[in-house]
This record gives C-alpha cells, structure tokens and sequence, in this order.
C-alpha cells in the first residue's frame, strides 16, 4: 500500500475557496500561524535547555488545521477539545501564550497551575477543556460536552480535535455511534497526519481515507487539504454550520503532516527525508504568505517584519513570563484531588 | 419512617434529585425503556423523557466518558454499570480522566460524576459476573468510594454523591436490592465520610461493609448468644477515604478486630484496614487483626462451590474464637 | 426509524440456495434444529425448578444461525467462540449434550466440571472455545485464535458468533480493523435479533444494517434471512471460502429472533406480541419442515416421530445424567486457578 | 557474567525466547520498525519479521484479548503496553479473560501470556502518564505479577514468563531501562515466585520491589554508616502469589519492617504486606510496621511537587528511625 508522501486531491475533499475570508482576516490567520510555528519551535529550544520537562509533542507544520477549523468556529464559545498536541489549539482559543508557555515550564501561572504540563493545557475560562495523553479519551469527552450544551440549549458546539491513528480505539467507534443516535452537536476533526508515533498508517489502518470510517455511523463528513488554511476553513464551515443548525455529528479530516518527531525523544528514523522535503514544500504558512504576496497583498518585507516582532513577543514576553513566573509550592501538593469544603461529603450540613 | 426496599431508595434518590435539578441525568444500559436490571431507575423514563433517561448502546467505556464529558460542563450524570464486572472496561475513563482531571487541570475542572454498579457473587452468575472492584477504585486518588449497606445509605449517600463535586463510585450489591429497611421520610444526606457503629460493643471490633455488614451482625448475635462476647459492628460505608479515626476510636475500646470482606484478600478493604490498624493503634492491639476474605478464587458457577469461597457468618465467628483462645467451643 | 418486525430482503442478502445440501443432509439439520430447540426448552424447565441457576440465555429462534454456519463450515476442526448464549454452538460443534446440561446443573460431569455454567461452556476438544459473558469479548480473542492458525499454517478458520448490540462495544472495531490488517483467517457472524436485552436496535445502533459497518474496516460482508437456514448456509458457504481460502476476515449478518425473553428474568415487556407473532411465523424449524413435507421428502407423522424420540433422549439420557452425576468436591474450590507444577515457577528446575 | 542494561537484557530474554520458540511472538504499539519505545524489541522485527514482531494499532483492549485468543491456541505472545497507565483500557481482557478462563472452563484452557509494561513516575510525565498498577494486578486471582529490580531479573523473569501456563503481569519502569547489572552469560529462568534478600541485616527487614528497592538499599547504606542500623532489604519481586515464608523468616530475625512503596498508600502492596506480617508474624513485631508510600494525589508535572510525590531513600531513613527512638538524630 503506498501512502502518498505528497497531498493528493481525494474524491470527497471540499474545494478550496478563496472568497470567504478577507485579506485582512487571511493576514491575522497568517500571523496567528508564523506566531504557532516560533511558539512550538522555541519550545523546542527550552526543551532541550531542559527548562521543559516530561513528553513535549510539537504542532509545526500542522497549524492551517487548528487555525483554520476554529477560525471557522467561534473559539472561546465554542467548547474544544485535544489529546497532547495541545498548545496551539490552546491558544487559538484564546489561552495567554504566557500561561501556556509557563505551564511548560511548571510554574504556578501556568495554564494549570504546573500541574498539568505540555501534554495537560487546560483553560476553561475560554472553554478549551484540555489536553489528555490517553489517545481516544477525548472522543467521548467532546460527546460528553455536546450533550451538555443539547441539554442547556446553547448555540455552542463540541471540536474534538484528535490524530489519525486515534481512530483505531474502541472510544472512536463508540463515541460516534453514540453522538449520531442523540444527534449531539460535536464535530470531530481528525488532524491525518499519517502516522501515530512511528507507525505509517497503512500499518495501522483498514481503511486510509478515514472521513469514510464515518460512514459506519451515518455522520456526514468531509476531508480538506490540512496544509491549505483556507480549505480547511472553507471545509469546516460547512462542517460548523452542519453540527451547529442541530444535524448532528459531523466528521471532518484534514491532510497534514508533523514536521518534527512525535515527541521530542523522536529520532524520526521511520520516515525518510524525501517525504519529509516533499511535505515540506506544502507548508501551510508558505502557502498562505506566497499566495498574499501573488495577490499583492503582502511584501516579504511586511513577512520578515512580522516575523521578527513576533519571535521578540515570544522572547521578551511570553518566555520572560515563564522564566520569572514562581513555581507552585511544595505544600500545595494535595491541592486539587477533591474538592475542597465540599457540604456533601459531610451530608449537607454546610 | 418508611420501610422500604433497597433498589426503592435507590430509585427515589434517583428521582428526588432528577426532580431538584434538570441537569441530572441517569444514564446506562437499559436503565429507560426497561426500567433498569435492579429496577433503580423504574418509571423514570416515563417521567423525565429520553434526554434525562438514556439508554446507551454496550459501549461502557464510551458511555462513561460522555457522562464525564457532559460534567465537565455542568450535567450531573448519573451513570450505572449494570455490573461492576464491566466497569473495567470503562476504567479508563474513570481512572485516567475522571479522578485526575481536577488535579492535571490545576483545579478548573472537575467530574462531578457518580458511577452506580453492583459488584459481589450473587446466584451462581459466574466468574465473569460475581468479582468485585471496590479494592480497585479505592486505590486511585481523586476518587470517592462509598457502599451502601442498607436502604437508608443507599439513598442518602446516592444523593449526596449527586450533590458532591468528586467523582463518586457506589458500589451496590445484587443480593441487597430486596433488602428491606428504613428511610427517613424527609429528604436526607448520607456523609460521604466516616462510618456507623451499626452495633456497638466492648470486645472486639468486626469491621465490614456493604454486604459483609450483615454477616457480622450475624456473627455477633451468634458471639453474644453462644459464646458471651460482645461485638462492635463497624460499617465502613465509606471505604476512600476511609474514616482512620472512627476505626481507632473502637479498636482502642476493643482491643480486636477483624475485617471482614466479600473479595478475595490481596490487596483488599481488609489489607488497607489493617494496615490503618497498624498505624493508627498497633499497640492497642492484644492480638493480630484478622482478616475474613474470599477464597483466592475466581467465583466458580457451582453452588456448594461459590458458597465455599465466599465469608459467611460463620467464619467470622471463627475468626473471632481465634482471637479469645479460651472461648473455643 | 421503524424497525421491521417481519423478516424483509435486504440489499447485500444473499439469495437462497436450495440445491446445495442434499435431502439427507437437510433432515439431519432439521432433527438438529428439532433437539436444539427441545434442549434449550427443558433448561427452561429446569431452571424454573431451580435445577439450574444463575443466568440462563435460550436459543430458541435462532438454531438456524449456528446451523447453517457450522454446517457450511468443519465443526470440530475450525475454532468457534461466542456468548453467553453458547449451548447451542457448542453442541454444534460436537459438544455432548450430556455433558453441556450437567454444566448447567453445576456438576463435575460437565463441559467446564461445573465452574463455568450456562455462560462459560467450554468444549476445547471439539474446538468448541468458549462461551464469555463480556459482550464483546470474544471480537479479540477470535481474532487471536485466528492469528495462530495462521502462524501454525493449518486450514481451520476461526468463527466468531455474537449479536448486534455487541457491535457497539470498542473491541467490535478494534478487532475488525487488526482481523483486517493482519488478514487473518476469522468469520464474523452476527445474529441479529433486533435487541441488546430490552434495548431495540435502533435505539443504540446508528446503522441498522449491520453488514455495513464491515465496510469501515475494508472487510466484505454479507447478510441472509437467519430463519432460514438453507440461506445461512449458502450464505455460509462462500464467507467460509473466503476466510479459508486466505483472503482475510469475513463478516456475515444474519437477520433473526429469538423468542424467549433475553435470560431467564427478563419480561419481554420492551416488545409487542404483535411483533412476536409476526416473527413466530417465520420460525427456522417450521420452515425447513414445510419444505421437506412439500417437497415429499418428510411427512408429519416423521416429523412426529422424531420430536417424540428427541424429547425421549432428552429427558431419558441428557438430563438423567446431569441429574445423576455427581457435584465437585469442595476441596477442589482452589483448583484450576493457576497451573499445577508449573517447573517456571520455580526457575525451570523440574 | 556480562554487565547490561535492563532494556538490553529484556530485549536478549526476547530474543532467545523468540529463537527457542516459533510460536512466541511480540506484540504492541512501535515495538516493530520503530523498535520500540524502550528498546525493549529493538532490532528483532529485521531479525523475525512482521508475521512475529508485530506493530499493532492503538487498540490496548484489543490486542491484548488477540493475545489471548492466540495464546488459546498455542501462540506465547509478549504484550507489550508502552506505560501501564493505558493498560487499565485492556483490564478488561487481561482480568475478565486471561486471569479467569483456566477456573471457568475447568482447567480446559489456559492464556500463557506475558503482558509486560513499565508503571511508575518518570521525568515529570504528568498524572495521566505516571500512575502504577501493580496494586491492581496483584488482586485478581488467576493472575501472575512480578516485577524486576535490575537487569539479571528483568532477564529471567521475562524467560520464566514467556514458558509459564498462567498469564503473568511483568511490571517494569521507564526509569530503570538504562539501569546497569551483571546477568549471567547461560541460559537463565528466573523463579516467578518467592523473593531475594538484596541485603541481609539484623536490626530492620526493608521491604521493597521494582526501584523501591534501590531506594531501600540507599536507604540501608545511610542507615548503616550514620545511625548504625543494619537494614535488611527484601526484594519482592513476586508480587503476586507474594512470599509469604520469605517475609516471615526475615521479620523474625529482625522484628520490625519497614515496605516502601512508589504509589500512594491506600490498597497497595504495602498494606498487603502489612497485612501479611500481621497474619504470619504479629508476636514477632516489637513495632508496628509501617509503609513508605506516594503521597495520595495524582502525579503532578510540576519537577519539585513530582518529587515530593514519590518516596525516596530518605523518607526510609525517617520511617525506619521513627522504629528505632533512641537513634533519631
Ligand atoms: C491509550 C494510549 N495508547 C498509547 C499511547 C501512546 N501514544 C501517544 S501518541 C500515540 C500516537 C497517536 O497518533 P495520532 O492519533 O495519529 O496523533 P498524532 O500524534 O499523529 O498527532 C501513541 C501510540 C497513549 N498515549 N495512549
Ligand atoms: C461488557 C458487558 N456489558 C453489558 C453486559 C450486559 N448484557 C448482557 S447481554 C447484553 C445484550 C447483548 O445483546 P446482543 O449482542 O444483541 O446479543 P443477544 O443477547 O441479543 O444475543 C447486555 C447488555 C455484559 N454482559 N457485558
Ligand atoms: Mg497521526
Ligand atoms: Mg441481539
């Protein structure tokens, strides 16, 4: 079985539409993605610094996928949802890049008060409800969110955002069924980035296209070029006004690939660098800043300037933050198992 | 008071609390349309429609982890594992998300989940039908175990567990479902903590819970009756965390115990509390805490043979006699 | 969604074939189905007088299911597992009846010497492998079991029956997606009575048709009336090419009843007499016995005969010797829990 | 005897194992082309193909019951699950399956599996990444649980595994791979039963397994050479069925114990040993045993709330003296 080391167009995959989103909009989207790419790259850096401890899984190269899908979605008001590879789809809710990075770094301002860590962003005041290492636990959670939301009656939907080789768990196959026959309001986007830790996904997989596995389950679904940010927004607004008009589930895959190994203790050995170069030249942020510059619509210089003021941000700002932040302490341990003063435990009685 | 029945109580808790606040929910395998195995949510589909009253599909690991999804955003579900044999399958969610979720996310979120299931040997259902797991969830941290030994708990800890913010794990018993007894008619709240005196008495403590509360209540008629030695009846409906200071308080009167538990010994409810013995009154101790276990056996299917591996009164008598040398008779 | 109570021809069913089994053949599966269904009705009985206890799950309905496969295929010699609801299969398999109703009254003389009961047959010899009482347990371990086959190079196939709501449970795509990329020699049936106990189908199953979700997985699929055994088997025949042939996993739907309630404590209240009635006319016995009368190759009084001589050895020979036989001895309570000396636990030292 | 690693010497005991037996095979997620995550399969995919060295999708519950299901048949399969904290989503598989169905088909059939995973806290990996189960295991009757302390018996316990009738829980940890020890240079099967006094002494028997053991002879060494308490340390690497003589014999030569344990307290190996001195050795005790155990949270990320999580030698020291009054300094 030959799985493509390039994209290629699949029966089934939304057309890339260029006039929904302004140039304006597309400008942002491009900033919020060079911004994800130094913020995942910088935390390579501190990694290695071992300032970052514990499993480090970086998005590089993947970022059209979060970005697109929620700037289709209303990040914020929306409920989302990961596994590990958690930090952008954090941010791009609205997390503060400085408590992300702080919790990297363990400290208590960080996203969870250091207790999390890369794998566990949590911020649910913008309704990102986290990061989970166990691949397929959020499958249900999303479900478990939406039903929610049918019971209170919201306009919100649930994004479950999970990689490829998730899909073979048993929680897959139970959470959709289950989201179709209560027709909950959850979207469930799988980032194919063709590989789960070193294994490719012919090895692994059935059925290779797996907006088709939703067919097992009567969801609608779709698949977009996750390296192209405005097919993937083009592609997930269908998807979003599918799930929030109350039809029920929706299934969305995006192409992708990781640049980097699967965690940092990943010498990507299982893959060959010609795959890798090809993928490489469809690197989503290059995509979007060639075509704004075609269009006239950005300079390099602009691109450069940008760039730069961003990689500064992230230093002088976001890191700083982390650096200086306290760490939580030593006696606060026990802190956060149960509940605290809690009347029920003592039958009511406050 | 009314007498009643304990998958009765269980039902009204059920329904007092789906009536307090829509955003209860019960949840499990045939608990709608059906009524439930044990008839916990009995006319309750009727009542609060099929978006209250679900019945899932056999995905319980799925199931488990919707109900936790749903929690995360203000839903109290109540969720039954028509037995506690399948719960493992939903371990994963219970143990890797609902337990931990508060601490990893740094005390934003939380799962204020109860899962009900029983769990113990019954009538001959078979090694896959009669082992219990309440050993197991009392090891995870972040986790409430409670397990009701009469109709009275069964409904106030019910409530409470809907009320409380921790996940809660209920462990009931199929044998006790037409367990008659009181429940207050006025609504009322289990604690979550601690445990009952269900007999008091001077001479050695019998420590049981659920459904091994009642073959010590046997035993100590039978040790007052036939051999002059009062029993203190512990019930530790509690079992995490379990109530140290109610356990020191009588051995300290007693100077015995014996633990007495439906499931096999290694690490049980009879390991932890004897080594809370150890650590909160070994030198109140006048001789070794015993231990009234299963046999180290999956359960078999055969009736004499089910019956030999699980405690009954008798042994716990026994158990006791080994502990007054002089009273062996 | 309106689930037929009647049996309805479903695209993707195969046709029936009536030329495939010879007369003699036919009338011996008619007298098999004939003791299945008075074998299951006297545990009925006997569990009414409490002779038999814990839970007890009847074939009554089904027998053309595990007929009509197991005919098409080599009992004894392929593996078979299945459910709770496994006398059946296991006498199929070459179980002796004698020793599968002294399992139920809990004696030594027993498939599984008493330990097991009515949910945990067992008949290794005949390659009868077990009934499991986890709904869905037995996805995997068929699985399994095929997997050494393949390493040991035999022709056997490994066969898996269980029902619809079983689907719905992880290990049921788990299973499927390895049975498919590891292409191993294992059939899949369902028997598809509509009801996980009192739960209809539609009310836990997005899709109905079951064979469909075999899609999912890549794996063909095929569905037949499973009231009519003729077309279990033509259907069986070709899905037990398949597999044995090399070609990886089957998965056969057979659509079905079962007339009793799910176990012994069930009301059937969840369903309508109508809806019974309906389903009773379509009964697998009575239909292979009207063929064989209009095709004069059976009359009644035969027909008579055989059920008198059935219910005779019934009572006469399989449950006298269950009534007869002696219980295990309760100092072999601690038997069979680990294996007896074992030289490894010791460090290989015999 | 050639010094290894403990990786290196369970990838040797699956190597020789894998050339003995045509019918072993490994199984799990990136043990095959990638090699595994710890090494542990490494290079033996190139040497026995995918038929036997096989990647399997994440699917723990399923792999493992076609594990199983091989091992029915014939098959020794070696299952590896890359942390144990996603083994709980196999529990049901390795306890409903594996650990019952020699008892419920009447000693018909039998599952030789090994199941072998590391459990316990890295480097900061997080709550849902650090957790043990090792408790868990030990409890389900039918079910074998060892766990090595260095390379020589991570060698001959995985090759005692591997040819054993029962299925056998192999509890590693991610934090002992790269631990260097001698492991002899023939053919070696370790028992999967008993325990090995790591070091003998008079005044205290340490109980310790797994790296609890290292921090037991750490914590001996300081005890030794600053208080002059000669600890004895127990090496329990049989968890399960745990040496119940071995335990007695050391604790009535020294007469107090001390277990130490990586998880938290409740229902844990420590309270089963407590339990067991209680039950083989209370007369001999001259003070209560106590356990050295994980505080009672989630594992945090946070490096310095990690480490005040887990026990180290130092809190055996404190325990210890805390048996000793006279010498506390
Ligand atoms: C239940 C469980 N099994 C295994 C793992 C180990 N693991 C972590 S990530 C991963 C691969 C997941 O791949 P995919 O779903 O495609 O996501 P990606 O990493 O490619 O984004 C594996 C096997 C885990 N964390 N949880
Ligand atoms: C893991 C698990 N969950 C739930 C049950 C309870 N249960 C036993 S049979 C059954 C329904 C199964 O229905 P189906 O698979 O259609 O088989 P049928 O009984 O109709 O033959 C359920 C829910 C169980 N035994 N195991
Ligand atoms: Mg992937
Ligand atoms: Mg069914």
């Amino acid at each position: 079985m030959n799985v493509m080391p390039g994209y290629v167009r699949e029966e089934g995959m939304s057309e890339q539409s260029t006039s929904l989103l302004s140039v304006t909009d597309k400008k942002r989207l491009l900033r919020e993605m060079l911004y994800a790419r130094r913020f995942e790259e910088r935390c390579y850096e501190a990694y290695v610094e071992r300032k970052i401890g514990g499993f480090l899984h970086l998005y590089s190269g993947q970022e059209a996928c979060a970005h697109g899908v929620l700037e289709a979605a209303r990040p914020g008001f929306d409920y989302v949802i990961t596994g590990y590879r958690d930090h952008i789809h954090a941010i791009k809710c609205g997390a503060d890049p400085r408590e992300v990075m702080a919790e990297l770094y363990g400290k208590e301002t960080g996203s969870s008060r250091g207790r999390g860590g890369s794998m566990h962003i949590f911020d649910v005041k913008h309704r990102f409800m986290g990061g989970y290492a166990l691949v397929g636990g959020p499958f249900p959670l999303a479900a478990g969110i939406a039903k929610g939301i049918k019971m209170k009656g919201g306009e919100e939907i649930s994004i479950c955002f999970l990689g490829d080789a998730a899909n073979n768990q048993g929680t897959f196959h139970e959470s959709l069924n289950m989201a179709k026959i209560w027709n909950l309001p959850v979207l469930y986007v799988c980032e194919n980035n063709l590989y789960g830790i070193g294994t490719r996904i012919d090895r692994s997989t059935a059925v290779l296209e797996q907006y088709k596995r939703a067919a097992a389950y009567d969801i609608p679904a779709g698949q977009a070029d996750g390296q192209d940010v405005e097919a993937v927004y083009a592609a997930a607004v269908q998807a979003v006004e599918h799930v929030r008009s109350g039809n029920g589930p929706y299934f969305l895959e995006l192409k992708t690939y990781r640049y980097r190994g699967h965690s940092m203790s990943d010498s990507n050995a299982y893959r060959s660098k010609d795959e890798e170069r090809e993928w490489l030249k469809r690197d989503p942020i290059q995509i979007l800043r060639n075509r704004l510059i075609d269009a006239n619509a950005l300079t390099l210089d602009e691109f450069k300037a940008m760039d730069r003021e961003i990689l500064d941000q992230i230093e002088n700002d976001v890191v700083k933050f982390a650096e200086e932040s306290p760490e939580p302490a030593v006696e606060d341990l026990e802190k956060y198992v149960l509940a605290e003063n809690d009347p029920y435990v003592h039958g009511g009685r406050q | 008071m009314a007498q009643m029945m304990y998958w009765e109580a269980i039902r009204r808790a059920h329904d007092e609390e789906l009536a307090h606040d829509p955003l209860v929910i019960a949840m499990g395998e045939d608990i709608g349309v059906a009524g439930g195995t044990y008839k916990a949510t009995q006319g309750l589909y009727e009542k609060y429609g099929p978006e209250r009253i679900i019945d899932t599909p056999i995905s319980e690991n799925g199931y488990t982890g919707i109900g936790i999804g749903a929690s995360f955003v203000g839903v109290k579900p109540i969720i039954e594992i028509m037995s506690v044999n399948f719960a493992w399958l939903a371990t994963d969610q219970i143990v890797n998300t609902a337990a931990k979720v508060r601490y990893m996310s740094g005390g934003q979120l939380t799962a204020p989940i109860v899962i009900r299931s029983p769990g113990g040997t019954a009538h001959q259902l078979g090694a896959q039908h009669s082992a219990r797991m309440e050993k197991v969830f009392m090891g995870i941290a972040g986790l409430r175990v409670v397990t009701p030994s009469n109709p009275r708990q069964a409904y106030g800890l019910l409530k409470s567990a809907v009320r409380c913010e921790d996940p809660v794990f209920i462990n009931e018993h199929e044998l006790m479902y037409n367990l008659k007894g009181e429940v207050p008619d006025e609504e009322y709240f289990h604690p979550l903590e601690g445990s009952e005196v269900a007999r008091p008495g001077r001479d050695v403590t019998l420590l049981g819970y659920n459904i091994s509360v009642h073959w010590c209540l046997q035993a100590a008629e039978i040790l007052a009756r036939e051999h002059g030695i009062e029993a203190e009846v512990l019930d530790l409906y509690a079992l995490s965390p379990l109530d140290r200071a109610g356990i020191r308080a009588s051995v300290a009167r007693t100077h015995k115990a014996v633990v007495v538990e439906e499931a096999e010994a290694p690490v049980g409810v009879g390991a932890e509390v004897m080594a809370v013995l150890n650590e909160e009154c070994f030198f109140d101790l006048d001789a070794p805490p015993r231990r009234v276990s299963a046999a180290n056996v999956p359960i078999p299917y055969n009736h004499a043979l089910e019956k030999a591996a699980i405690p009954n009164a008798r042994d716990v008598v026994a158990a006791v006699l080994g502990l007054f040398p002089g009273r062996n008779n």
